[in-house]
């Protein structure tokens, strides 16, 4: 007969490997009969295993088809990480748009169709909202109120930015044929040749709840 | 790991009793046939355990527990001949490998029979070099793949594990941006904005426009707020340039109302989208 | 940032739930960055388990693509009866093959079959390219451009390796000049005790049917 922590060890083993819920006698069956241990030791053995894992993130229980090692669900927000989706990437229309509410804020969704072209979808502003990008600061005073949006702290925390103003002007923009290369040694600073303004401004210009 | 290197074959190898070799009508072959008699029948089985002419070699020197630095080339090549022949005889599907390592040895036999000139022995190649070099090539990558094939296996001597998560939350990771896809978007807004529309765009430094939004934060259409309230004097001449800019702007596009009362009194700013 | 206790059982029940070894990072990933513990301390966690399961059925260690807690091997006996299945056996020509690859890649086909001495079949490196063990990493520039072989992180873990490092030492061969001191040209050779055993290195070494 195996001794208790060779047991205990057999049993943890079996449970973690099996994949599925393992029932008495089928923890009995991988002991060769010349070694079997008694019922009663592996249920001794299962119980002192149940209270080795008090105050651990695995517990052991049983369960209708036998028993089972799992994860606590306390630490389900932890271990559900493992499977998060990986994320998805943004709609060149929803980064055209986010591109213009940081430019010429503060813009109206008509502003920004007029100048892309096409129409802006209610999606694209709903994510940039969501993901707290962008936020409402007012209302154009023309028929339908449309809202005025801008760009939050978040917006400038998220690109590593001080300040709207440590943006490649327009100018820059418009000249840079190679804006890949430079910006690859130049982010996130971007300020070469960018005017620079007083630092502090943005210290004040919090984004909403 | 232990450096090893590769001598002759010293002591053989630990036998696996219980490990039958082959079974050959019935009958278990548990070793390796003695001498070079196999029954005809085991011939195929026994061939099957080689892995090619190299390996039958190392075999047939292991066998006669020789130096693989020190083969005797007329003997082995014998054994190996009669093994060909024997072969041949069956009928067996010969692989060319077989008899081009026949081919090799009788070389090396014949070189080695012929008087050697006792003037350059030094430099004289000797025609078994490269055989023992390829055979203890092989024999090295034969020990390597017996070692790789000892090491602890997954899910033959190691086991994996995996237990139930309860409640998986699948969360939704956010997209991530790079600056530089959404300046390479935006130059393409701008090109085409060029293009298509004698729209110009000219924009205000972006100090100026992020200051609007702040202005446009602040202010209420309900009610008034001061218009100094707006300036924050700690930043300096030049920041409160740029709000007074930003309110310049911000009227410009009507955005905002400015009232005042009476003359030199406090001006008041508010939204402009009350006036409804 | 978590207790150290905390650490260790979210720890614990990410390597036990996740199926696959976990990186550094990807165990960092599991946390809030509000609550993100350091790497050091994460380091520390790991090698506390490992400890924790000295004398226990399972161990924890690092292989190729990352962190793993398994089975120990002294346990297979017991742990194997939970499945029917007996694990696949490997030929030896393969087993040959995926030594030449571990050794020696990159290497091609044709180098591999120099060394054995015979043609290595298209049904081996198919298996091994299927087990995902190896992986064609490029082409040689001579005529036909044969296929570059290389062994991968799967092989690695497979085999319970962090690296190609661990493997086991290959034999040295001994240089020409050796062996030509060492070479006696009078002839016949030694062939004193030429009456042993057959050695059993073939008999243990058979090709599964």
């Amino acid at each position: 007969m195996p001794t208790e922590q060779r047991l205990k060890s057999i049993i943890e083993a079996a449970l973690l490997a099996a994949g599925k819920p393992l029932t008495l006698d089928e923890l009995l069956a991988l002991f060769d009969v010349t070694d079997l241990p008694e019922r009663q030791a592996v249920r001794a053995a299962l119980q002192a295993l149940a209270e080795e894992y008090q105050g651990r993130g695995i517990e052991l229980l049983e369960v209708a088809s036998g028993f089972r090692i799992q994860v606590r669900s306390e630490f389900a927000p932890w271990i559900s990480r493992l499977w998060a989706e990986r994320p998805a990437r943004y709609s060149r229309a929803l980064m055209e748009t986010l591109a213009l509410i940081a430019y010429r804020q503060p813009i109206t969704r008509g502003e920004i169709e007029e100048v892309r072209g096409v129409s802006v979808s209610t999606n694209i502003i709903k994510t940039l909202l969501e993901r707290e990008w962008v936020r409402v600061v007012g209302h154009r005073d023309v028929p339908g109120k449309p809202s005025l949006y801008a760009t939050t702290k978040g917006f400038l925390d998220y690109f590593n930015l001080k300040s709207l103003s440590e943006l490649p002007t327009l100018a820059e923009i418009r000249d840079l044929d190679t804006i890949n290369q430079e910006l690859d040694l130049e982010l996130p600073g971007i300020t070469a040749g960018a005017s620079h303004e007083p630092a502090a401004v943005d210290s004040e210009s919090k984004p909403p709840p | 790991m232990e450096q090893r290197e590769i001598t002759g074959i010293g002591a053989p190898h630990p036998q696996q009793a219980e490990m039958p070799f082959a079974m050959v009508q019935g009958e278990v072959l548990s070793t390796m046939p003695r001498d070079l008699y196999i029954p005809p029948d085991a011939l195929e089985v026994f061939l099957d355990a080689f892995e090619g002419p190299l390996d039958l070699l190392l075999y047939l020197i292991k066998r006669q527990n020789l130096d693989i630095l020190n083969i005797p080339v007329a003997q082995i090549t014998t054994q190996y001949m009669e093994y060909v022949e024997l072969m041949k005889e069956l009928r067996l599907e010969l692989a060319g490998e077989y008899l081009l390592m026949a081919a090799m040895l009788a070389e090396i036999k014949s070189r080695m029979l012929l008087p050697r000139v006792s003037s350059d022995e030094s430099d004289e190649h000797d025609p078994r070099a490269e055989l023992i070099r390829r055979l203890q090539e092989y024999e090295r990558y034969k020990q390597a793949a017996e070692d790789l094939d000892a090491l602890p296996q997954q899910g033959r001597d190691t086991f994996p594990l995996e237990i139930e998560a309860p409640d998986r939350i699948i969360e939704k990771r956010q997209p991530d941006l790079s600056m530089q896809e959404l300046l390479l978007s935006f130059k393409d807004v701008l090109q085409r904005a060029d293009m298509f529309s004698n729209l110009h765009i000219k924009m205000e430094p972006l100090s100026v426009r992020e200051r609007m939004s702040i202005v446009l934060d602040r202010v209420n259409s309900d009610t008034f707020t001061a218009f100094t309230r707006l300036f924050d004097y700690t930043e300096g001449r030049a920041g409160v340039v740029v709000t007074f800019l930003a309110i310049l702007e911000l009227i410009k596009g009507a955005l905002l109302e400015l009232v005042q009362t009476e003359p030199y009194g406090p001006i008041h700013v508010k939204a402009a989208s009350s006036s409804t």
